[in-house]
């Protein structure tokens, strides 16, 4: 077990630069989750720890140490990757074996081991089977048991969910939780969901155009967004473009409609241009507006539900405004129906 | 209706009328590969029993006779041709691997398809002329042989013309070019990321030639076996053409039975000979590539649509 | 200038239109098939355009490697296809036991008188009485040495097995020849010798033999280069050899040396004998003959009819090797069984594998 | 760095494989007969050839050779792949055996057995026992190619065309076929090349006088050649080469 680290780390492929200046913090046995969207940099920073690339700045560190100059074989990480990559031509106690005989391990301690990660991921017993006769979710298992199986000093996943069904994914994720936990091992995931990166990560970093853009706890990140892209990229999000009218009492105004009275970030000048972020569970359905922050009314637009929850969107002067119910207060709803969404001051988040 | 044909209970069916056309598509196949193959070869078997000239002698079997007392004649050159057709194949193995694994990682998909194009063409023409085209280079005055001469390295009057390296030279450069097409497909079948695994789980450069890019390229190299072994021992041109007095092979001596000699329940046992220890050692190449590397060699999709893996 | 000569072509071209349909060719549009080595005179534009302006007849060939391969070609479908073919009268007997041949009509052929007699005294041309093979050309197969490793002409046979000669020697890959030679070596009738010590010989000889050519492209390629120095080859070629002033000297030792005929036969159901009789008259007539004879380039043999041989320029007379003090020390090739032929092949073939 | 080279090895195996060829090519330009040297060139020996009335001969008989073999090739290895593929089961994989069967015998050995058997038929060497050893040769080859694009096509296309009304025949006209024509080309390609390549089949098999180019050329090297025929292989050679990349050009032009 070791803590992981990219100081200050940049990274090039011919003349495209890749990453900027990423730096990245993961103590021993956390998990943490690298989020955003394809070609952001994110899988480049797994393979800067993995050390299949080299940074160009920077440095990277496997508990404490730069190992810059050590080779992936040498590093002692295990990766699980986006399409598992597993050895076709083994067995599943082939594969999930196959770290230990690298390190030269005996045949018994192989044998020994090589079950009890197989009982760890829930395949005990099909050690015989071959990777094709398997399917992706039990893949995916054995993916997990092989890198996990040589007690690495930290795991790297890459996307590896991705191409699991909704369902298992749902499941894996909670498997791959409690794995984690059990196994005591410091994880990195890289990942374009931010749904699995909320739930997985203990803390998250968003990358986006090889930069850092926020770091965090998930809750905090998500609550909190940083940036226009944090907010549109973690979760859905209604942004409001406004412009501060009153600084000192809070208030922004929105286009065509009244001022709103927030609580603005201090140090926020007279004037200036501001995004205002409003989650769509975070609205209330009023029947009329009451109290300081921000109401929207207008027809519904329309609603689907999806399960435990419902989302909906309304027409508003400022254009559809998403949000979201649960269930149970569909019943009230309907196409058409004008209704009035509310938003306190703590559910509006300014940018 | 596709699906009408589910095999029931197995009963002798009388052909319904439906059936015909589709019995009618593999008919044409069947009658010629039973006719032209499986007959013929089977019928070597029986004429290498007559007694010649012609196959219409009596049963005798005195060629078999013949050939078991002379061990040393037949069965030395059966050793060579075995030997030389071997050797070509080891070289083949060699210069292929290195270029189809250059070809897949590092040249260019487009850069690639010119080369494998050109390294292809010249042997789809036709055999002889890539032959004579050695005939020509190595001959004794010729230019390989001047220049050679002319850095001092040996005399111009030299040569291999004439020699078993001929020969051996000659079958590695008429199949070197299949070689690579075989090991270069099963090359680009392994996925970059099943290597990255492997690297960190801890195999060095070796360790993962040794267990997986040497499995998973097994099938590739049965194949490029059997595409390169198989005419190579059985050849008989290059050894005619360029093997003078040492290269002589079962194969010309085969062809002599026919073309010179006048006997062909000879040419038959020798070639029935032949092709039973060509297929024999091939099938303990198998063997022996099965017992290495037991995964290797299955056929792929167990869970799939199943294939004819080519 | 330049109507006169668009005329002049017109006019040609006219006059070779017209021809055939003027002159009354027998045997227009028919083919002949004659079995024969590639480039043995009977293919060159010589002999193929000579006979197509004489008959009308278009001219097709198959080409073999060796004796034994000719009767091959005729026992495995030839027969019926072929009309004539070369063999070496050491065959003929057999293949007329065979039923390959039909009896030759030498009143058909307008030039049979001007083969020399002694030609024509050869008992394997006949069975029965019947004439079945014609004489074409002669000649012998000597020493031919390269005339720079050898400054004194070698004399013996013995020169082949020197070992100072290891690797240099090219020898035919003809089994009759090899034991004619071999049994001529070792001081044996060449046409019943004993044939273990025969073995023992060529199995000495094949130590120093760097090819067994099979073609006279194969010998003087290598003998031209230096990749030989010395071997066995026929008296026409080695002439020609001399002729382009290449360094190479052609002698018959003192052993003697083997000597063989050409001779043309019909072959049983030729598709058409008259035809094949056409061919043979022509190839016999004093002008093909004189004209093979005469191309440098051709490597011609002695011609066997002797109004042709008399005419020979000094030039073609030192090519062809068409002395009379050689012929007296050859040994005329003679008719061998099937049993014979089938151990010499075996022997041959075993003495070249080399175990 | 290791990139470049890798890249130079297989340069160097390009070049080693082009050397007797551009050897080839070179000696025909070369006046001495036996490819020996002071080199001077000349163009006597493409001139020689233009008149060789035999090898062009030669070279016409392999081409409708290979052409009639490669259509009936083409023909019935694509109905053989299409059983295989839609009626087979069981017995595609018996299919599938003879057909790897026939492709791994040696061709002398293959044409010794034909001839063997045509022989005691009483039918011997002649252009029917070429057609049909050299069809055996050439059929699976394109039999597997046309298998293997069926193989990856699945049936779907086919019973989509089936449930839209179409009869078995008309979807296989209409949706199979075109979808796998180019596989289907390709081993008509095949089966042309290997047909124009088998010289131990022609030499057993071939009615005597018709000699096909591979025949030729074996009996100019064997007995006796002239150097045109250094000409004719340049052109030969050179001309495949020209024409595989003129293809590839073409393609290239198309594809972007």
């Amino acid at each position: 077990m070791a803590e992981l680290e990219l100081d200050r780390v940049g990274m090039s492929y011919g003349n495209t630069r890749v990453l900027h200046d990423v730096s990245l913090q993961v103590p021993d046995g956390r998990f943490h989750a690298v989020v955003g969207p394809s070609g952001s940099g994110k899988t480049s920073a797994l393979r800067l720890l993995a050390g299949f690339a080299r940074p160009d700045a920077g440095q990277v560190r496997i508990g404490g140490h730069d190992v810059g100059a050590l080779p992936p074989e040498r590093r002692d990480l295990g990766i699980v990757f986006q399409n598992y990559a597993l050895f076709p031509h083994m067995d599943i106690a082939g594969n999930v074996g196959f770290g230990l005989r690298m390190r030269g391990a005996g045949r018994a301690e192989i044998r020994r081991r090589t079950g009890e990660m197989l009982e760890l991921v829930g395949l005990g017993g099909l050690g015989a089977r071959y990777p094709d006769e398997l399917s992706g979710g039990q893949q995916q298992r054995v993916a997990l048991a092989r890198a996990l199986v040589i007690r690495p000093k930290a795991l790297l996943l890459d996307e590896p969910l991705s191409a699991l069904d909704r369902k298992i994914r749902q499941e894996m994720q909670l498997e791959l939780r409690r794995i984690q936990r059990e196994a005591g091992v410091t994880a990195v995931i890289v990942t374009h969901d931010q749904e699995e990166a909320l739930s997985l990560g203990d803390r998250l970093t968003v990358l986006d155009a090889g930069r850092v853009c926020q770091e965090g706890p998930p809750f905090e990140v998500y609550n909190h967004p940083a940036s226009v892209f944090v907010a549109g990229f973690l979760g859905n999000a209604n942004l409001f473009a406004g412009r501060v009218r009153a600084a000192a009492e809070g208030r922004v105004a929105l286009k065509d409609a009244e001022a709103v009275g927030l609580h603005l970030p201090p140090g926020t000048a007279e004037g200036a241009a501001v995004t205002l972020c409003i989650r769509p569970e975070r609205w209330r359905l009023a029947a009329d507006a009451e109290g300081p922050g921000l109401a929207l009314a207008g027809p519904i637009r329309h609603l689907h539900q999806t399960g435990e929850t419902g989302n909906g969107a309304i027409d508003t002067p400022l254009g559809p405004v998403a949000f979201t119910v649960l269930s149970p207060a569909l019943g009230d709803l309907a196409t058409g129906k004008p209704v009035t969404l509310h938003a306190t001051p703590r559910d509006i988040q300014v940018l | 209706m596709i699906r009408s044909r589910t095999g029931g209970p197995g009963v002798a069916r009388a052909l319904r009328p439906a059936e015909w056309p589709r019995l009618a598509l593999m008919a044409p196949a069947t009658a010629l590969l039973i006719a032209m193959v499986a007959v013929p070869v089977a019928m070597l078997a029986w004429f290498s029993l007559l007694s010649g000239p012609g196959v219409s002698g009596a049963v005798t079997g005195r060629e078999w006779a013949v050939m078991l007392d002379r061990p040393q004649l037949y069965g030395g050159l059966l050793l060579r041709s075995l030997a030389l057709g071997l050797g070509a194949t080891a070289l083949c193995i060699l210069i292929a691997w290195p270029t189809a694994w250059a070809l897949s990682r590092h040249v260019a998909p487009r850069t690639r398809s010119a080369i494998l194009a050109l390294l292809i063409i010249p042997h789809l023409t036709s055999a002889l002329l890539l032959i004579y085209a050695m005939y020509v280079l190595i001959a004794p005055g010729g230019p390989m042989m001047t220049a050679l001469a002319a850095l001092g390295l040996a005399e111009s009057r030299d040569t291999i013309l004439f020699t078993r390296w001929a020969v051996l030279l000659m079958l590695t450069y008429m199949y070197l070019p299949f070689m690579v097409m075989a090991l270069f497909a099963a090359i680009e079948r392994i996925e970059p990321t099943v290597l990255d695994a492997a690297r960190s789980l801890g195999a060095s450069g070796w360790a993962r030639f040794r267990h997986i890019v040497l499995p998973m390229t097994l099938p590739g190299l049965m194949t490029g076996l059997v595409i390169v072994f198989t005419p190579a021992a059985g050849s008989f041109l290059e050894a005619r053409i360029l093997g003078g007095a040492n290269g002589m092979m079962f194969g010309t001596l085969i062809a002599e039975q026919i073309s010179r000699a006048n006997n062909q329940p000879r040419a038959a046992a020798m070639a029935i000979t032949l092709l039973a220890v060509i297929l024999l050692l091939l099938g303990v190449f198998r063997l022996l590539a099965m017992r290495a590397f037991p995964g290797a060699m299955r056929r792929p999709g167990a869970h799939g649509s199943g294939g004819w893996g080519g | 200038m330049k109507a006169p000569i668009a005329l002049a072509g017109l006019v040609a071209g006219a006059a070779l239109l017209a021809a055939p349909a003027g002159a009354d060719l027998p045997f227009e549009g028919q083919t002949l098939t004659v079995l024969n080595w590639n480039g043995y005179g009977s293919d060159t534009e010589l002999a193929l355009r000579g006979f197509e302006e004489r008959t009308g007849a278009t001219v097709r060939h198959v080409y073999h490697s060796g004796g034994e391969e000719l009767r091959q070609i005729l026992r495995s479908g030839g027969i019926g296809q072929i009309d004539v073919a070369l063999p070496n009268p050491t065959y003929i007997l057999q293949m007329v036991e065979e039923g390959m041949l039909q009896p030759v009509d030498p009143d058909l052929l307008d030039n049979m008188s001007k083969i020399a007699p002694n030609f024509l005294e050869v008992d394997d041309l006949y069975s029965d009485g019947a004439l079945y093979g014609v004489p074409w050309v002669w000649g012998s197969t000597g020493l031919t040495y390269n005339t720079e490793a050898f400054p004194e002409p070698p004399t013996s046979w013995l020169v082949l097995w020197d070992e100072a000669n290891r690797g240099r020697v090219a020898f035919m890959d003809s089994p009759i020849e090899a034991v004619m030679l071999a049994a001529l070596h070792l001081g044996q009738d060449p046409h019943d010798p004993d044939l273990d010590a025969v073995r023992s010989a060529l199995e000495e000889l094949h130590e120093n033999v760097q090819t067994y050519w099979g073609s006279s492209d194969d010998f003087n390629r290598a003998i031209i280069t230096g990749a030989v120095t010395v071997g066995n080859y026929w008296s026409g070629n080695a002439g020609s050899l001399i002729a382009e002033g290449h360094p190479v000297g052609y002698v018959i030792p003192d052993e003697g040396a083997a000597g063989w005929l050409s001779t043309w036969v019909i072959v049983r159901d030729a598709p058409s004998s008259d035809l094949a009789h056409a061919w043979i008259d022509w190839m016999i007539s004093t002008e093909f003959q004189l004209g093979w004879a005469e191309d440098p380039e051709a490597g011609a043999p002695a011609p066997a009819n002797a109004e042709a041989a008399a005419l020979l320029s000094d030039a073609a007379r030192g090519r062809v090797q068409a002395y009379g003090e050689h012929a007296e020390r050859l040994s005329i090739m003679q008719s061998l069984t099937p049993e014979q032929q089938q151990v010499y092949t075996d022997l041959l073939a075993e003495v070249k594998s080399g175990l | 760095m290791s990139g470049v080279l890798w890249r130079g090895w297989v340069w160097l195996v390009l070049a080693l494989v082009y050397l007797p060829i551009l050897a080839l090519i070179a000696m025909s330009f070369n006046a001495s007969r036996y490819g020996t040297f002071p080199f001077e060139f000349t163009l006597r020996w493409y001139e020689a050839l233009a008149e060789n009335r035999r090898l062009w001969e030669a070279t016409l008989r392999s081409l409708w050779l290979s052409l009639a073999v490669a259509a009936a090739a083409g023909a019935i290895g694509t109905m053989a792949a299409v059983w295989m593929s839609r009626f087979g089961r069981g017995g595609a994989r018996a299919m599938q055996g003879l057909l790897v069967t026939a492709i791994t015998v040696p061709w002398l050995i293959l044409a010794i057995a034909i001839l063997l058997a045509a022989l005691w038929v009483g039918v011997g060497r002649g252009l029917v026992t070429l057609f049909l050893g050299s069809l055996v040769v050439a059929m699976p080859y394109a039999a597997l190619v046309v298998a293997t694009r069926l193989q990856g096509l699945g049936p779907d296309a086919g019973l989509a065309a089936r449930s839209l009304g179409a009869g078995p025949v008309r979807a296989f006209l209409l949706v199979t076929l075109p979808l796998i024509a180019r596989a289907v080309m390709s081993g008509v390609m095949l089966a042309f090349v290997i047909t124009f390549n088998n010289f131990p089949l022609h030499f057993f098999l071939a009615p005597f006088g018709f000699n096909t180019l591979p025949m030729e050329i074996y009996s100019y090297v064997i007995s006796g050649y002239v150097p045109d025929i250094n000409a004719l292989s340049a052109i030969i050679l050179g001309g495949a080469v020209m024409l595989g990349l003129a293809v590839m050009g073409w393609r290239r032009l198309r594809g972007g």
